[in-house]
Parts: C-alpha cells; structure tokens; sequence
C-alpha cells in the first residue's frame, strides 16, 4: 500500500471508528484518534513532497481498483500528485490537522463530540479525494462529497432551525454549480472522448475541434465546457452569482468555517480552475470571465463586509473577497499567483477564524461587534494573534499576504485577458479589504468593554496550551507563508510574466493598504474611543442593504424559491392524476344516467325498444 | 318447397335421423313420462330424482354421440327444420350441464315452501327442451317455436313463487316484453321471407333469381327486426333493460337458468343463423353487431359499477359478456368459422362455470340462520368478510370473479384471448378498443366485491349469517363447489383439455 | 278486370276497416267494446287472408283467433268484472298528454319502416292463386310435422303455466 | 429447469406456508414467516449457485425449458436467460429475503395468507424476468399482479383499496393493449412464416416494415411505460406506494417498477429496432419529464412515502432517456441505474416502515429530529437519502452519471434539461432527511432494533459495494449492440 | 293475377303492428295491454300471408299456424298472471308493477 493511497486512508479509518462506537469513546479517545489520524496524514504529505522536491520525478501517481469505464475510456480509482496538488494536500492535511487540534479543545463539551469530529475526518478524506484525483469523476466524488460534509457540519446543531436552513441553503446552492459542472463533463466527454485530467489538458491542446469554434457566431467546445466547469467553482467557493450561501454558513462552528468555509472547501472552485487550466487556455473569452466575476465579488464581498455586525460574517465576506482575488489571479492568466494565494490565504484566514473562536468561546458565544471592543487589554495574546492575522490579510509588506497578493496585482496589468481596468478593482478591493479589517479590530479590539459578563478564562491549563499552541503555529505560518517558494511550471504553461508594466503600479499597491489604515484611523474615530459605553449599528437603510448581502438572497427568493414552492404547492395534487380522476367521475356521470333509465316501469321498458329499433334501423338506412 | 318434400320421403324415417336425434327425443319422451309420473304420484323427491336422471341420461348421450363418429361433417339435416352438428350438440351439452346444476340446486328452495312443485320440474324440463330445440334448429320456423318454448316456460318460473313480493311483477315483466320483442323478431322473419321466399337457414340465400344483389336494404330491416328479437333474450344493449329485473325477482336457480341455458341457446341459434346465412358478408348486418356489441360492453359495465344487489350485479355484467361474445359473429370468412366457434363455446363454458360457482354461493348465502332458505335479496355488505369464515366459497366466487373480468388462470381469460384472436383476424378495432375499455371499467366493480371477502369481520354487523358459513353446508355441496374450483383452475391453465374437445 | 279490381276494392276496403277497428281496440274504454273491435279487426284481416289467397288461413282466423282465444278474454273479463278501464281515470292520465310520447314515437318507427319498404324496389306482386287447405296439410305433415309435436309442447307449457298463476292457493298441491 | 423449480417451489412454498401457519405438528409450532424466510433463502442460493455452474454462458438469450403447452395456438412453456434476466432475478431475490424481514413485525394477522402473496408475487415477477414465449410472459405478468394487489388491499393502509383499484385497473387495460399487439404479432409471423407463433425468438427473425408496427411498437410500450412508470401514466403509483403495507411498497419500488424497464429493454426495443428509433425522441421527452416532473412533485409532499413514491418516478425517467438514446453507455448506465435504484427505493420504504411503526404516521410534519433519539435511524437515513440524490461512491451515482453521458451523445439539450433533475433530487432529498431527522425532536423514539438494523445494513452495503465497484455488474453488459 | 303489390300488404302489416305497439306503451291497463300483444301478432300473421301468397308456398300458413298458437299460449300466460295480479294487487294498473328499480 503505497503511501499516495495511503493519505486518506487514516482519517477515513477513524471515521468509521468514530461513527460506529462514537457513543462509546472517551474524550481522550477520540480526540486523540481523529487528530492523531490527520497528523499522520499531514506526515504522510510532508514525506511526500518530499519526495516530490527530492528527485526529478515531478508526478506521483497510484493506481487502486478501476472504478467503472465510460465507453473506452476508464474510470480509475487512481491518484495523482503533482505540484499543484502537493500544495494543496500540504494546505488540506497540514491547516486541517492544525484545526483539528484546535476544535478537539474547543468542542471538548459537546454532547455530540465525537459525531463532529467523524465528520471533520470525512471531510478531510473527501476534500483528500478531490484533490488527488487523477480523473474528474473521482474529483467529482469529492467535490460532492466535500458538500455533504459542509452540509452536515454547517447543521451540525440540528436543533435550531437557522441552522438546518442555513445547511440546505448551502447544500443546494453548490450544488446548482455541481449540476453545471457535471454537464461540464459530459461534454468534455463528448469532445474529448476521456474524462483524466491530464489527458483532457493534453487533448484539449491538441486536438482542433475542440477549442475552434464549428460556425461563424456559435462557440467552441471549449467555451462551453470552461463555463461549465467555472459554473461548478463558482458554486463551491461562493462567487458570483452563487455566493450567497457562505455567510449563512456560519452558522456552523468556528472550527468548521475555518477549515471549510475558509481554508479548504470554498478553494475548490480555485483548484478546479486551476487543474483544468488547459481548457481555460483554450477559452480566453471564459478567462476574462473569470477574471471579472473575481474581481466583482471581491468589490461587493469588501462593500458588504464593512457593514456586518457578526465577526464572523465579517471574516466570511473577506473569505469571499479574498478568493475573488484568486480567481482575479486565474483569469489573469497568473496561475501561480493565485495558488501561492491560495495557500497563505488559508493559513492567516484559518488564524483569523480561529482566534475569533477563541474570542467567541471567551465572551459566552457572544459574536455581535458592537457587544465587544476593549479585548485588547483582556486577551492579549489571541489579539496579538487576531492581529497578524489581519496584518497578512490587509497585506502588509513583509507578511504572507502581502507577497501573494502583489503577485497577483503585479500580473494584472499587462495580461491578455486581465487588464488596466482589472487593476484598478484589485487595487480598490485592497483598499476596501484595510477598511473593513480596521473597522474589525477597532470595533472588536480597541474601545471601551461593551460586554456584560465577566470573561471565561479557559479552565484547563494544558487544554488551553494546546489551543493556543495551535494557533501561534498557524501565526507563525502566516506570517512566514510567503518565504515558501514552489515551481507550478511544472503544471501551468509558462504565464506570461512579462512586466511592460509601468513602474508606478508597485507603489500605488503597496501603498493602498496604508492608505485604508489611515483612512479608517480618522473614520472610525469612535471605534476606538475609551470612552463610548455603547454603540448602536447605524440603521440607514443603505447600510442594512449592504449587511444583507447586497440584497441578492431577496432577488433569489423571488426569482427562484418562491416560484417553484408556489408551482409545488399549486400541483400537489398531481395534475395528471386528476385528468384521470375526471374521466372516473365522467363515467360516474353515465352510470347515473343510465341507472336512472333503469326504472322499472314495464312501459317505458317497451318504449326502449321502440327506441332503439329506430336508431338501428337507422343505422340500416344511413 | 321442392327441397322439403324430398326430404320428407327420404331423410325423416331413416334410422339415423334417431340416433343422431336421439338427446332431444330423449328428452321429451322423459317429459311425458313425468307428467305421467305426476299423474301417478306426486313427491317432490321422486320427480327431482326423475327429472336429474333425465337430464343426465341426455347429457350421457350426447357426450357419446359427440365422441362417436356419428356427427363428423358439417352436420344431419333432419326435415328442414332441425340440423344437428358438433357445434349445436357441444353447445347443448353445456346446456343440459347447467340445467343439472339448476336443478340440483333447485331442492333448498324449495324445500321451504309448502306445496308440492311438479310444474318446477316440467317447466324446468320444457325449458331444457326449448332451448335443445334452439341450438339444433336450422329454420326460422323451428327456431321460433323453440324461442317460445323457452319464453313461456321461463315465464312460469321467474315468477315461479307466486305469493313472494316480486312474482307477479317480474312475470309480467317478462311475458310482456319478450311477446312484444318475440313479434319484432316475427315480423322480421316475416320481412325476411317475403323478400327470399324460404325459411330455412342453410338454404344459401343469393341463389334466388329474384332479388339480384343478395340482401338489400328491405331485407337487412328484416334481419334487423330479427336480430332485435334475439338481441332481447341476449339482454344485449338496448335491448338490455328487462333483465336487471327479472334477475333480481326471479327465485335464484331460476335467475342462473336465465343466465346460463336460455342465453347459451339463443346465442347458440344466433351463430348458427348468422353463419349458415353468412350474413358477416352484409356490411349492414356488421355495422349492427358492432354498435349493439359496443353499446353492450359499455352500458353493462357501466351500470354495474356501484351496484349493490348481487343479482343485477350478475345481470349487467352479463350484459357486457355478451357484448364481448358477439365479436365471434364478425368473422372474416367461411373458414374461419371453425375458429370462432371454438371461440364462442370455450367463452361460454368459461362463462357458465363462473356464473354457477356465483350463484352456488349465493344460494348458500340466502339461506338464514336455522338453514330455512328465505329468498331475500343479497346485497354485497352480505359477503362482508366471507374469506375468514368461509374459506372455499369466498375462493370459490373470488376465483369465478377474475374469470369473469379475464385474468390469467380462468377460463376466462383464455376465452378473451380466443375474442381478441378473433378480432384481431378480423381487424375490427372499435371493436377490440370497447372490450379493453369495457373490461377496464369492469374490473371497478370486479375487485370491490373481491375485496368486500376479503374484508375483517371485525367491522360486520347486520349480516344475516353472512355468505353461509361453512358448518352450513353438507358435504355433497362442498365437493360440488371444489370440483367447479379445481375444474376452472385445470380448464384455465390447460385450455388444450378442452379445446382438444371442441376440435376433433 | 272489374272483377280483379273490386277483389282489390274489397281488400283495401278490409285492411281500412281492419285498421280502424284495432285503432279502437287500442283506444277504447270498455273493455267489451274494445274485445268486440278487436273481433271486428281479427274478421276484417280475415277476409283479408281470403282475398290474399289463404282461405284455410282466414277459416282459422275466424275459428281460432276470434272464436276461441278472444273467448277466453271475455272468459278473464266476466269473472272479474272489468267492466270499464279504471286506470283511464287515474289522475295523471287525464287528456292526451300521456299518448304523445308514444305516438311519436311510433309514428317515426312506422315512418321509418314505410320508407324502407318502399324504397326498397319491390316488384313482388301477389298471385291469385289460391293455397288450399290440401297444400298446407301435405307441408304441414310432412316437413313441418316436428314443428306440429314443438308446437305441442308450446301448448302444454302455456297450459303448465297458466295452471301455476291460476291456481287458487287454499288447496296446496292437489289437483 | 430449476428456473421452473424455483418458480413453482416459491410458489408451493408459499401455499405451505400458508397452511400451515400457526398449527402444531409433532410438537412444533409452525409460523409462516419462518417458512417464507427460510425457503426463499434456500431458493435464492439454488438458483445463484445453478445459474454460476450452469456450463451455458448467458451472454445471449438461452432457453432453459421448454415444453409445448396450448398447441391449438402453438403456444410453449419455454423460459430463457440471459445476464439482464439473471441480475434482475438475482435482484429480486434479494429483495425478496429483504421484504419478509421488513414485514417479520409489521404483519400480524392473516400473516399466514400474508406470506402466500408475497411469495406468488416472486413467483411471477421472476417468471416474467424469464418467460419468452410471450402468452407465457403476459400470464406471468398478471399473475403476479394478483397477489401484490392482495397485498395492497388487504394489509394496506387507510385508502387501501382505491389505491389496489387504481393500480390493478391502470396496469390491466395497458397490458390489455400489449396483449392485442402480441397478437397482431402473432398473425404477422403466420403471414409471413405461415405458422401462428409466440416465440420471442421466432419475432425476432420477422421483418416488420408494416406501418402498423409503430402501432404495436406502441401497445407493448404503453404497457410498460405504465409499470416503470413514465409521465403521465403514472398516476397509480403514488397511491399505491403510499397504502402499501412497507413489504409491498419495497416490491413495487424495488421490482415491480422493473419489470417495465425489463419490458421496455426485451421487448419494445430489441423486437422493433426501427419503430423505437424512429420513436425515441418522443421517449426522451417522456423520460426528461418524468425526471422533472417526478422531482418537482417529490418537493411538494408531505407524505414521507408518497415523496420516495414520485422521486422513484424520477429515477425511472432516468431509465427511459437511457434506453431510447440507443447508446452503449447509456445503456449500462440504465442497468445500473435499475439495480441501484432498487436497492435505494427498497431502502428508504423500509426506512418509512420503520418510522411508521414508531410513531404510526407517514406525515412529515409529525416527524423531525429523530436524530436526537435514533441515531442510528438517522445516519441510515442520511445515507439512503443521499442515495436517492445520486451521492458518487453509491451505486445511483454510477447509474445516473452513465446513463447521462451516454445520452448526452444523442440528446445534448435534453440531457442539460435532465441535469437539472439533479438539483430537484438535491432539493427533495434534503427535505427528506431534515424534515426527518433535523430540527428540534417531537417526540423520541426507539433507535433500530437488530433485525431493522440487519435490513438497513445490507442494503447500505449493497448500495456502496455497487457504488465502489459497479464492475461487478457492468462486465456483464459489455458490447450490448443496440 | 291480382296487382296488389306485396309492398301495400306489408305497409298494412306494419301499421296494424304499430297500433298495437301503440297499445303496449299507452295502456296502464294490463288486460289492454295483452289485446295489444294480440293485435301485434295479428298483423305479423297478416305478413306471413301476403309473403306467402307471394311465393305461392304454404309456408306463410304453416307459420301464422304457428303464430296462432303462441298467441294461444300467451294469452293463457297472460291471463292467468292477470288473474295472479288481481287477485294480489285488487288492480290492473301495470305502474303497481315497478318495485324492481336501478
């Protein structure tokens, strides 16, 4: 058993523990199980990278069983590791296994302990699976499979009835993307004959048809086929026009939405893109797209987040925006770039989430801003923490964040498919990005105390410790994030890193975020006041609008819900049965007729057969 | 005339005239001999026994005539008025069968009453003959007289119980419509005859100089008037609203007499008319049988729906079988009539078991308490939950039910496959769309009665010993009622037993 | 011819009367004098039959029909009285309403097959030549003599029957 | 001839148990689920183990019996196999052991008759998986009509017998029209080989260029597109699913749907290749909206089984597109797609069973959190109901996902249309399991017992077994050349 | 040679035969009713003679023979069910006779 095939193969192994003698588990037990099981594996990754940096080969790949085959082409239970795919185990294996300590603390006094913590394993067995597979019907069984486990965890306390909405809400959504992208690949299918992705990235390259289009003003294969699969990233990692389930999946616990909803999950559609990378070079057109749907959602994420109330929904805007950076990268045609951000962005946001966590934890679950502030002085260490991690995401030179996203902003100018006016956004999102993270701070951090209650200190000296320990690891990733450098040449054709741009564009990037600090510095002057006792969240109703989400889950309902629940109801009878039903009553109708000619007088009885001799000898005569 | 009177010198004294005769001179001769037998003593047991050894001893005969070599070719002529072939005689075996049965039947009836029933016997008897005379008959004139014998006699038995509620009603009934129809039939043959000038069936009909085309308009009203007249006693719609009623006045055996010896009969007489006449060539005739038979399958189904009296029930469901059946008359040509014959008889013998397990039964479920048959109307609430008391009977009209509506394992589904054979050959659609449509409507009411045996007896109340139960009934009627079951069960799986039969 | 015409003469004369006669036998109130029309009718058709030919027949007619089975009708009607048609005075059969209906239909039916009949080409005329009793006896006792014993029987179960319906029921079942 | 044991074993075995339920002989007390159970099982494993060392290979059609039977009409007792038949039997079988554990508690009186039925129903839907001379196919096809609507009648649920009505009238008149086709057929093959025949193997050599053979193309199909069933006759079916006792639904979900699929394969397009062609495109239609429709309707119940009713109308309309793009893949992916969905419909009634004997309401606004007190139940649940929406790694999945490729090589657009079945199936199974097993607990109820357990389990394995390795299925149906 | 067409003969028959089916539908009257039969079959004899005098066969005859006896038996029949009704039901309005309905 080869360690490829390995790597998923422990957390699934203390799933199925966990699930089946989950009741019977001590604490101890299965925390030390699901953990134990995720270092094992983000071990395993690290040997494998190794080996992948060690000597030349630049693909690892095993065989297991043939799944099924389409028509000649196999469907094969099969992984495959390259660079790209290494960084992500190393992301997945190494930030889950991290979270993972981090929510055997802080889910330790949940009655269903060990239910969240299975499910976090086969979370990390799918997301696993998605990566690593070397053909898109396995990546396909991950993807779903990473949704039904978002689904369960994001409803994991089914008892509220948000929750259980929010968790269908997100399910369904992403899965409108996945039908998208399972057309997708039947087309790829039918154009290409093979459903591995290397093949189809090959293929795509080559063979003619595919990518021209078969008559003037009628797209290519191609074309269709990168917006179908860009349809199935966009619903995974909430962009437009499927964002709107991500905000309300924090409703989750904090540990599910810094592994899922921030790290690994919602970074799917990023990967797709980027594995599928030879059909999107095949399509300019749905490279732009691309871009610009990144760079749209990342203006409306930055918009909406400076008007959330619930740090969370602060950090799950971001999250949005932040991958809308991403997607800017791939657009741009900057691979690399997105991937490097990519991978920092899971570190300092998975940091982010944790820490407001901890935060959480320490005021009673009490996630409301405006019910914060004066933290600074009575957690220090977790907004010491807090603080780098919002120093990466502002992108503060020096910081992981500040090198991913240069790169990509440093791309933008001079691509083919990107553009001047792309700049501009990214540099706005920047802008909006420090505004909306000092607001954070100040509101959260700085300030008088506007809580009640006296603070939880953490009971447990050594429990504390290792949640602590976790996240000044994570700290320390994210701060260091940037130093790690891999080649993607390997995977990405060589984007064209030709810097004709002017050279002014460096410093109007690094300066933005500075300009943000300041800004907000002025603007939210009694933020950080020591002297306000309460603030109220200004209700104008622009701002409510922007804290809605921009007022896109009001158009869904009327466009979509209501609709099909009204045709539901309005048919819940079955139309077709009622025909039916209408020919029964129909006949009905005859049998009383003729029952009631049925009436026993002896001379009518005769009449009948006057009667009907006349029609028959009518039907003689005519 | 010049055929008859050769055939009187020749044909009439000749011995094998009776022999191949003999069922039917059989019969009447036993008919004398019970009148004498009244005249000598009057006991019921006595002239029940008489009349069932008579009815036996026909039976026993015509078997063997029909497994001798006597009747093979196309059949005896016997003056110009009867002529005796396979067909008339297998059909006549059915007949006597039912007639058995009737009679067996006939003793718990009867025994409730004070009097001595000699005319029961007769009538029976002279029905019996009627309806011999029916089949064997190849001349209008014949066949009139046999349609009479049978009227009139069943007019003395359906109102047969004179002081019970129904009886002066449903004997008029009766006797009023079926003179009324029988002169319609009359005055056709009277039409008939004065446009071909001859009476007798096997008399092809366009040899005649007179008329050049073979059956123009006038003629077609003659046969018209006719085919009412047999339509009626088919209770075939619209000819069909007598027999609702008399089946429900009439004393139950009487009601299966109906049901099975008279309508064999006629339906037998109509076949052999139509087929000796090769009327199906005459586009009128066919576009007649069509309407009447869809007309039938329609409104008997239709109007069985919802009903409540089992009797009626029977009624208009037999009104829809006979529709189904007059799809044999559209045959395609002369040698497909073998064909359709076999058809018709396995149809009808499938038929008369089914409707003699059902009556059986209903008899059994007439009968009170303290076994004392009170002739009551049964409504189908009656046989709420018959299965948990009374396993075999409930089986026993479950089983007759489904051959009734055409489902695999009776009889009657094979008799349906031999209709749709029929049909199909003859490619009449409208005809195949109303048997599939009709049967469709009809298993609405098939399988509620089904379904009401199968029922808890929990929810039973007003059930006057509901459909008999089984300590009620003596041996003898139970191995009665398991042969029909075993015997439909055998005949519905293996047709061949049969078929093989009607071929030879 | 004059001869020839006046037996036509006679016959349409016969047939005017006979219908007339049957008209009120179907729509009298008496019931004798309803009995008495229908013998009237049942002589008419008689002579009818006469003319046609059929001698033996109209006999019969006159014998049989009128003689015998119209007898036995008054036979019914003395023994119980009926003298006049009391349902004629049941309330909801006052005036004509009641006949409309019927006579429609009729009407149509009797339309419909006058049509027929003579739309239907037929030449066919009747002879003169008389059938005599001699003729039917040889066809009657020859081909026809089962249907003579069938008729029999006929007879036999009519009398059967009428026996059941008229027996009395005091004296159960003897004789 | 062990198919014609097995046949008439079942169908002895049955009747046996129906005797001698609940009498004692020599001291034991007989019952007839133990009977039914036992011998089932038996027949189970005789006909697998004869069928792996029958030295016959099945790829094609092998006639195993035949003797001649009406010979008036030529009609033959004859049966034959080949791998479609043997998966389904095999699949019924299962299934089989399957319905008398789910009915071990639920039926208490009249178990003796109870289990009579059920075995007559194996019976006939094995000899109509098997039967090729085609009077023999349409008797078995009734036959084994008449105890499932026994079944529904006598032990169903309140509006039992509309429902037994409903469903034994729609499939009599549609069989009725197959019937008169199988017979036009016949007297086809005497015009053309001068001998009456019913032999499926003797129609598959006639040539029919008729016109009239769109016609009779049309009764066999409308016969079995009411059994599969297909938009818009499937109006029986909610009804009857919904009033069966759980045994019953299990068997019309599982098998009974079937057998119009099996009819739809055998028949309609291998006996008229030409007529179904030029039909397809109609067909298609049909199966898209009956996937749609039949997901929409799923939505809009409240009735937990009638909801597992219509989305089996859906699944099935995945059977039909399948079938008539005419196309390898396509074709697997409907057989596939057959088995799983038996496995999957069987699992989430006998799940319905399961809650209704807890609580005795099929309504699901008297369930939810379930989870609370039944784990168990609920993690099944979850499973089955992630089936039903086509999870990968579970066998619908496979089915669906080859069936629509392979059509997507014929119908793009209709297969986009289908694909948003996909969505529906999502929408419906989630209401499904939450309004189950989410949200805050009514009531508790008691978690599954072993037996249940038993049930759940070995169709949850079953489902992932064929989800992980369809193979084992699909090696069987390779180079199908429709 | 008398030219009295066939086709008057059977107009007379059917209209004789139409009063009498007149008769059947309008009387309430049982005993008119049973003269109504008789005047049906009357004129159905009327028929088979004019057919018969046509052909120049005694076969016309031999069925009005016929005929004639079944009008004797149904009058027999009918009058003795009269005799039954009377007795039973002091009346001879046919309507009493409609219990049997649906």
């Amino acid at each position: 058993m080869d360690l490829l095939a390995s790597l998923p193969v422990y957390p699934l192994i203390s799933f199925l523990v966990l699930i089946c003698f989950g009741k019977r588990l001590s604490w101890k037990l299965a925390s030390g199980l699901s953990v134990g099981s995720m270092g094992l594996s983000a071990f395993c990754s690290l040997l494998l990278v190794a080996q992948l940096s060690k000597n030349e080969v630049n693909v690892i790949s095993s065989h297991l069983w043939q799944w099924f085959s389409v028509g000649n082409a196999q469907v094969n239970v099969s992984f495959y590791l390259d660079a790209l795919s290494a960084v992500m185990i190393l992301v997945v294996s190494g930030v889950g296994f991290l979270i993972h300590l981090f929510a055997a603390i802080y889910m330790k006094n949940d009655e269903n302990f060990t239910r969240f913590m299975a499910y976090m394993n086969l979370f990390i067995v799918a997301m696993l699976v998605l990566v690593l597979a070397d053909n898109l019907v396995l990546l396909y069984l991950g993807w779903e499979g990473v949704g039904l486990c978002s689904f369960l965890l994001i409803g994991f306390w089914y008892q509220e009835k948000n929750n259980v909405l929010a968790a269908r809400k997100a399910f369904i959504v992403t899965r409108i993307g996945d039908t998208a992208m399972a057309i997708g690949l039947f087309l790829l299918f039918k154009s290409l004959s093979s459903l591995n992705i290397v093949e189809i990235n090959q293929l795509a390259q080559t063979s003619g048809e595919f990518s021209l289009s078969l008559a003037k003003n009628e797209a290519s294969d191609a074309y269709w086929a990168a917006l179908l699969l860009l349809g199935g990233a966009v619903g995974k990692s909430a962009q437009l026009p499927l964002q709107t389930w991500l905000p309300d999946a924090m409703a989750g616990p904090t540990p599910v939405s810094a592994l899922i909803h921030a790290a690994t999950m919602v970074t799917a559609g990023v990967y797709l893109i980027a594995r599928m990378n030879g059909v999107f070079i095949m399509a300019p057109e749905v490279m732009t797209y691309v871009a610009w749907l990144g760079a749209i959602t990342l203006l409306l994420a930055g918009i909406a987040a400076l008007a959330q109330t619930d740090i969370k929904r602060v950090l799950a805007y971001s999250t949005m925006s932040q991958i809308g950076y991403m997607m800017l990268a791939l657009g741009a045609g900057a691979w690399s770039a997105g991937i490097f951000h990519l991978m920092t962005h899971a570190f300092f946001k998975a940091l982010l989430f944790l820490t407001a966590g901890a935060v959480i934890l320490a005021l009673h679950h009490q996630q409301n801003l405006f019910k914060m502030g004066g933290l600074l002085r009575k957690l220090p260490f977790e907004s010491a923490l807090f603080l780098i991690g919002l120093s990466c995401l502002v992108a503060l030179p020096g910081t992981s964040g500040f090198f991913s996203k240069e790169e990509i902003i440093a791309n933008l100018w001079s691509s083919p498919t990107a553009g001047a006016s792309l700049w501009w956004c990214a540099i706005l999102g920047a802008l909006l990005t420090s505004i909306y993270s000092c607001r954070l701070f100040f509101l959260a951090f700085l300030g008088k105390q506007r809580f009640p209650k006296e603070l939880v200190i953490s009971e447990h000296l050594e429990t504390s410790n290792l949640l602590r320990g976790s996240l000044a690891i994570l700290a320390l990733l994210s701060l260091s994030g940037g130093m790690f450098s891999f080649d993607l040449s390997t995977v990405f054709p060589a984007s064209n890193e030709s810097y004709l741009s002017p050279g002014w564009l460096h410093a109007v990037a690094i300066i933005t975020p500075f300009i943000g600090i300041a800004f907000s510095w002025f603007y939210f002057k009694n933020y950080r006041s020591n002297n306000i006792t309460l603030l109220e969240e200004s209700q104008s109703s622009w701002i409510v609008f922007c804290r809605n989400g921009l007022g896109f889950d009001v158009i869904y309902q009327l466009i979509f819900v209501k609709p099909y629940c009204a045709i539901a109801q309005l048919n819940r009878r079955d139309l077709f049965d009622q025909v039916i039903m209408l020919s029964a009553w129909y006949i009905g109708i005859w049998r009383d007729i003729l029952s009631a000619s049925q009436n026993g007088n002896i001379r009518w009885y005769a009449a009948t057969l006057g009667f009907s001799l006349l029609g028959l000898i009518l039907v003689v005569i005519l | 005339m010049s055929i008859s009177l050769e055939t009187t010198t020749s044909v009439i004294f000749s011995a094998k005239v009776f022999i191949v005769l003999s069922p039917i001179l059989l019969l009447s001769f036993g008919l004398v001999l019970s009148l004498l037998l009244i005249a000598w003593r009057r006991s019921q047991k006595i002239i029940a026994l008489f009349t069932q050894l008579i009815l036996m001893t026909t039976l026993l005969l015509t078997l063997h005539l029909l497994l001798g070599d006597i009747l093979i070719g196309n059949g005896t002529q016997i003056t110009p008025l009867l002529k005796v072939d396979r067909f008339s005689y297998l059909s006549f075996v059915l007949i006597c069968f039912s007639a058995l049965a009737v009679v067996s039947l006939s003793g718990s009836v009867l025994k409730s009453e004070i009097e001595v029933h000699d005319e029961y016997y007769l009538l029976i008897l002279l029905v019996v003959l009627g309806a011999g005379i029916l089949v064997v008959s190849d001349h209008f004139a014949s066949l009139f007289l046999g349609f009479e014998l049978l009227s009139i006699s069943l007019v003395g038995l359906v109102g047969y119980f004179r002081d019970h509620k129904y009886a002066v009603e449903t004997g008029f009934k009766y006797l009023i419509l079926s003179a009324s129809a029988s002169s319609f039939m009359l005055l056709g043959i009277a039409f008939i005859y004065s446009q071909t000038g001859n009476l007798s069936f096997s008399v092809s009909s366009n040899v005649m100089p007179w008329s050049p085309q073979p059956l123009q308009i006038f003629n077609s009203l003659g046969i018209l008037l006719f085919f009412s007249g047999i339509a009626f006693k088919l209770s075939l719609a619209p000819f069909h609203f007598w027999s609702p009623d008399v089946y429900q006045g009439a004393p139950t055996p009487i009601t299966l007499l109906m049901a099975t010896v008279s309508k064999v009969a006629m339906f037998t007489a109509l076949i052999k008319c139509c087929f000796s006449q090769s009327y199906f060539s005459n586009e009128n005739f066919i576009e007649i049988i069509t309407a009447v038979a869809l007309l039938s399958m329609l409104v008997g189904n239709v109007l069985a729906l919802k009903q409540q009296n089992i009797k009626r029930l029977m009624a208009y469901s037999s009104i829809a079988h006979f529709g189904y059946l007059l799809i044999v008359l559209t045959v395609s040509s002369l040698h497909k009539i073998e064909f359709a014959w076999q058809g018709a008889l396995f149809y009808l013998s499938g038929y008369l078991l089914a409707n003699i397990a059902i009556f059986t039964v209903l008899l059994i479920s007439e009968k009170d308490k303290d076994n004392r048959c009170v002739n009551r109307d049964i409504d189908i609430i009656d046989w709420h939950g018959m299965f948990w008391k009374n396993r075999l009977s409930a089986l026993l009209v479950t089983f007759s039910i489904l051959a009734l509506a055409g489902i695999p394992l009776t009889m009657g589904f094979v008799g349906k496959f031999y209709l749709l054979n029929q049909a199909v050959l003859f490619k009449s659609w409208w005809l195949i769309s109303g048997l599939v449509i009709g049967s469709g409507i009809g298993l609405a009411y098939y399988l509620p009665l089904i379904f009401t045996l199968f029922k808890d007896e929990a929810t039973l109340e007003n059930q006057v010993a509901g459909g008999g139960s089984a300590h009620l009934l003596t041996t003898g009627k139970q191995l009665f009622m398991f042969s029909l079951l075993i015997s439909g069960l055998i005949f519905g799986i293996f047709p061949d037993l049969v078929s093989q039969f009607f071929y030879q | 011819m004059s001869l020839l015409a006046s037996i036509e003469g006679l016959f349409y004369l016969a047939a005017i009367i006979a219908v007339i006669a049957s008209l009120k036998v179907v729509t009298g109130r008496n019931t004798i004098h309803a009995l008495l029309y229908l013998i009237i009718s049942l002589l008419a058709v008689a002579v009818c039959f006469y003319l046609m030919g059929a001698p033996f027949a109209a006999g019969l007619e006159v014998i049989v029909y009128a003689g015998a089975i119209l007898v036995l009708f008054v036979f019914a009607v003395m023994m119980f009285g009926l003298g006049v048609d009391e349902t004629m005075h049941a309330p909801q059969s006052k005036g004509l309403s009641h006949w409309i209906g019927p006579m429609l239909l009729a009407s149509l039916l009797l339309i419909e097959v006058v049509f027929v009949i003579d739309n239907s080409e037929l030449k066919l005329q009747l002879t003169n030549q008389v059938v005599d009793a001699k003729q039917v006896g040889i066809l009657l006792y020859g081909p026809y003599l089962l249907a003579v014993e069938i008729a029999s029987f006929l007879l036999l179960s009519g009398l059967v029957v009428g026996y059941h319906y008229a027996k009395p029921e005091q004296q159960g079942g003897r004789l | 001839m062990m198919l014609t044991f097995v046949i008439f074993g079942l169908l002895l075995s049955g009747s046996l148990a129906w005797f001698t339920d609940n009498k004692t002989f020599l001291g034991m007390t007989f019952h007839a689920k133990w009977f039914a159970l036992v011998s089932v099982i038996g027949f189970a494993l005789i006909f697998t183990f004869s069928v792996c060392l029958s030295p016959l290979s099945f790829q094609t059609l092998q006639i195993v019996t035949q003797v001649s039977w009406i010979t008036s009409l030529n009609i033959n007792y004859s049966l034959a196999l080949d791998h479609l038949s043997i998966t389904l039997i095999i699949l019924t079988l299962f299934l089989a052991i399957i319905c008398i554990l789910v009915s071990w508690d639920e039926i208490q009186e009249k178990s003796g008759f109870y289990y009579f039925n059920l075995l007559a129903t194996f019976a006939g839907i094995i000899g109509v998986f098997s039967a090729v001379d085609m009077f023999l196919f349409f008797f078995f096809w009734e036959v084994m009509l008449l105890p499932m609507t026994a079944i529904i009648a006598i032990w169903g649920h309140e509006k039992r017998y509309f429902a037994a009505i409903k469903f034994f009238i729609f499939t009599q008149v549609s069989s009725l029209l197959m019937l008169v086709a199988i017979i036009t057929m016949a007297y086809i093959h005497q015009q053309q080989a001068g001998a009456l025949s019913f032999s499926y193997h003797h129609w598959l050599s006639l040539e029919l260029n008729h016109d009239i053979t769109a016609y009779i193309m049309l009764g066999f199909f409308i016969a079995f597109a009411v059994k599969l069933p297909s938009v818009p006759l499937h109006s029986w079916l909610p009804d009857a699913h919904t009033q069966a006792p759980t045994a019953g639904s299990v068997l019309l979900a599982g098998v009974l749907l079937k057998t119009g699929a099996y009819g739809l394969i055998r028949f309609v397009i291998q006996l008229f290749p030409q007529a179904s062609d030029n039909f397809a495109p109609f067909a298609a239609i049909l199966g898209v909206v009956s996937i749609l429709y039949g997901a929409k309707m799923a939505f809009a119940q409240t009735d937990f089984k009638r909801l597992v009713a219509y989305s089996s109308i859906s699944h099935m309309g995945f059977v039909m597109l399948a079938l008539f793009s005419f196309n390898e893949i396509a074709y697997q992916g409907a057989i596939v797609t057959i088995v799983a969905h038996g496995l999957s419909s069987a699992a989430l009634f006998s799940l319905a069973g399961i809650i209704y004997q807890r609580i005795h309401s099929r309504n699901l606004s008297d369930m939810g959190g379930f989870w609370q007190s039944a784990p168990r139940m609920g993690g099944f649940g979850l499973a089955f109901a992630a089936a039903a929406f086509g999870l990968p790694g579970l066998a619908n999945f496979v089915g669906e996902f080859l069936s629509l490729v392979g059509a997507f090589q014929v119908f793009p657009v209709m297969v986009i249309l289908a694909a948003l079945g996909l969505i529906g199936s999502a929408i419906y199974g989630m209401v499904l399991f939450q309004k189950t097993f989410q949200g805050n607990s009514i009531k508790p109820v008691q978690d599954l017992s072993s037996r249940e357990l038993l049930v759940s389990s070995s169709l949850l394995m079953m489902l992932v077994i064929l989800g992980l390795f369809p193979n084992l299925i699909l090696q069987f149906f390779r180079g199908v050349i429709l | 040679m008398t030219d009295i067409p066939l086709a008057h003969v059977l107009i007379l028959s059917s209209l004789l035969f139409t009063i009498g089916f007149v008769g059947v539908l309008v009387r309430k009257n049982t005993l008119f009713m049973l003269m109504s039969l008789e005047v049906m079959l009357n004129a159905v004899g009327v028929a088979f003679i004019g057919a018969g005098s046509v052909w120049q066969e005694a076969d016309g005859q031999i069925m009005f023979i016929l005929i004639l006896t079944l009008a004797a038996a149904e009058v027999a029949v009918g009058l003795a069910l009269l005799i039954r009704m009377q007795r039973r039901f002091r009346t001879l309005d046919i309507d009493v006779l409609s219990k049997m309905k649906g």
